[in-house]
């Protein structure tokens, strides 16, 4: 069921202790800023939090993983400049990383939407990280099998909502805003307005309604 | 046949420049983080290159400046970038199907180690200690038709980067088709090393700093694009 | 407890319209093609049901008439349909990801036969000279959260179309919840089949039709919807 | 390379014995009538056609069929009222078929796309169409492996095209023609309006023009 709610808030209120969430957004590019704030004030803990990289700064999901409400990263990129709070709890070893390559990790989230149960794929293959994955040739080329990530829970950023749910994005922020929609079992999405139902033209729809359950309209 | 085509050896930018003249027109290419995007410069309009850029968008522009710079438009290094006509965007599973279905023309990547049959080595140090992150660097080594490396040959220390075996952690097994250093281009492949043509130096000058047996490249492999 | 509800076995309007009461507010639903369709005419406007057609549409309206037929707006069954407000069109893959990945909450299908623990056959006959065709039924059956069957009881030669186990070659193995016939309405599972009514005949004349042991829904699981 | 030519012979005129040809459209949305009629002019033969049908009444793919070019089908649905020169080859032994369920179809063809080596699926478990295929358990359901269907050409219907080969498509009309796009080595586009390049607003291209190679009007 789609809801519109009026306050960040409120969009995460329901999120559990031990829940997986994935967060859209590569760089700032559509990251939820205000959902991962309301997540943070909310207090969930134990988190398996799905993201391209593992928090910048001091903002957003670094400030999750520094109050020590992440359990487990699932991404591609954790290791930037500015990325010391991960940093240090990495090295603390409080904190667990699954390193998927990013292609690896946009396909998973894809095939947990699209009710795939595994796939190979030559990505990684002969790499440390296709160690312990089966593997097989295919047409001559090593493949690694890899399996789908599921979420509890995303939170992404798009532009326009319609009163139906369909989202729009803008621009390379659509990135993982679309797969996580999908891959997730309740979506809640910030956007920047909100049309009445038929605002969106058919054609031009990116999230269908069918993949969002709660939707905000951040300022 | 004379494989130099360089009186001295190359500079980034020169180096740069050779790259995108090899590059065939009408292609669509990904350049890497690093000195790899440094090849955008040096592309001529005529030639109709598309860039991808994985978080996103194919049709990339220049580097955005001043008032084109938009938070919602950012190349897979996250700098601001520019959106030229025919440009499109997609979610990041379309925009990795791009790249691991086989429809790039030409990724350039930088690198640490390149093997003798193409292994790449570039995301990984190996160092205990350091935090592991790859990125889109495993796909764009195993997916592009060809896969570039722009390197210098040598380390700081003098060690040859193109190696019998790659003692860093490898990135893709026998991905590489070609490297561009500032003293030779080399093509790999399963049949080992070839040098398309020196930069500054003979062969013979080249096989003493490169601890895999050279040899020059067939004249029809020799042709650049 | 009274299981009956309706004096008289249901018409295919009657079922269908049993069936759209069924269908909770607000939800996704894919209806197959023949009897199925006849659900959407049921539908009530307060009932915000979203039609999918996995042609790669959601948001399909009526079959469209006269001036509003467009060949290239039609639904699964090939047939012209309309668009409502807040549609969206997506290609094949996208289409049945939303099937296949478990988004739809119902779908309704005809059948041949139904098991006792819900494995479904509805798409070949298995008689040897039959050109086979099954289309989406198999990602139908398999991809939806519920998967309610409508079907005539008997055969026309009075054989129960619930079985033990199915004769035809199958569709989806266990995956049909609810069954809505002309005599009763069924849930299948695991458990084997229990009667949430039946529709003008009592549960021991329905038990002397059907070969499987019955019997009567809990009332948590009777409760429609 | 992508390419505008004038007219549909001229677009068709490589595809050689022996290809694999996807073909788009669902019932007459979609369908490239116009290619497939140039198809059938070129004398291509020992052709294996993808497509959701095996040809309807005495027209387009029905007519390849019945003129003896089609030496295998890869459909869903090859059964119709109105499918007798497929019906008749495929009694008398003439023709191979491989019958897939519509939305593994889609998928695998989805995956040649997309560079996966195979995958598995709920889709067909426990039926005749998974005989002789891997299946495996995977959290607790049966699933089937299926492989990539790639094709040397793509024949598809789009609206519109722009001067980078960038498509839109209309309506339900879209079905097929992205995916096979992407699957096929040489893509054939008869469009219905050809626009400059910028033509196409960036977000809502549907087919980017790295899939398109050859690009047709047809009035």
């Amino acid at each position: 069921m789609l809801n519109f709610v009026d306050t960040v808030q409120e969009a995460v209120s329901g999120i559990k202790d031990g829940s997986t969430v994935m967060i859209g957004g590569f760089g700032n590019a559509g990251q939820p800023f205000e959902l991962i704030d309301a997540l943070m004030d909310c207090g969930a803990r134990e988190l398996t939090v799905v993201n391209n990289n593992a928090g910048q700064g001091d903002q957003g999901l670094a400030l999750l993983i520094k109050e020590g409400r992440v359990k487990k990263m699932i991404c591609s990129f954790p290791r930037q400049s500015d990325s010391w709070h991960f940093d240090a709890k990495y090295k603390a070893g409080q904190i667990e990383l699954e390193l998927v390559p990013q292609g690896n990790l946009a396909e998973r989230i894809r095939a947990a939407g699209a009710g795939i149960g595994g796939f190979f794929t030559p990505t990684g293959y002969g790499t440390m990280l296709a160690e312990g994955k089966e593997t097989r040739m295919i047409d001559g080329r090593g493949q690694v099998f890899e399996t789908p990530v599921h979420a509890d829970v995303a939170l992404i950023k798009a532009l326009t909502a319609d009163g139906a749910g369909n989202l729009v994005y803008r621009k390379t922020a659509r990135n993982f805003g679309p797969i996580m929609a999908a891959a997730a079992r309740h979506t809640i999405a910030q956007v920047s307005g909100i049309v009445p139902v038929g605002g969106i033209d058919p054609e031009n729809v990116v999230t269908p309604g069918i993949y969002v359950n709660s939707i905000v309209k951040v300022a | 046949m004379d494989l130099q085509t360089s009186d001295t050896p190359l500079g980034r930018d020169d180096l740069a420049r050779l790259v995108a003249r090899d590059i065939a027109t009408g292609s669509f290419v990904n350049l890497g983080i690093g000195q790899p995007t440094l090849v955008s410069n040096y592309l001529l309009p005529e030639q109709n290159i598309t860039l991808h850029t994985e978080n996103g968008m194919l049709g990339m522009g220049p580097v955005a400046e001043g008032d084109a710079i938009d938070g919602d438009l950012i190349n897979a290094g996250k700098i601001p970038v520019t959106e030229l006509p025919g440009a499109s965007y997609f979610h990041h599973a379309d925009s990795f199907a791009i790249m691991r279905g086989g429809h790039l023309d030409i990724c350039v990547l930088g690198a640490f180690q390149v093997s003798a049959t193409g292994d790449l080595a570039n995301w990984h140090t190996g160092a205990p200690d350091a935090i592991p992150a790859v990125g889109g660097a495993m796909d764009l080594a195993t997916g592009a038709k060809d896969v570039f490396v722009m390197m210098t040959l040598l380390t700081r220390e003098g060690a040859s980067k193109i190696v019998e075996s790659c003692s860093y952690p490898l990135t893709g097994v026998g991905c590489v088709t070609r490297v561009y250093t500032d003293k030779a281009v080399f093509l790999t492949g399963p049949d080992g090393v070839s040098v398309r043509e020196t930069l500054g130096c003979t062969l013979e000058e080249l096989q003493e700093l490169v601890p895999v047996p050279l040899k020059a490249a067939s004249a029809t492999a020799a042709v650049g694009g």
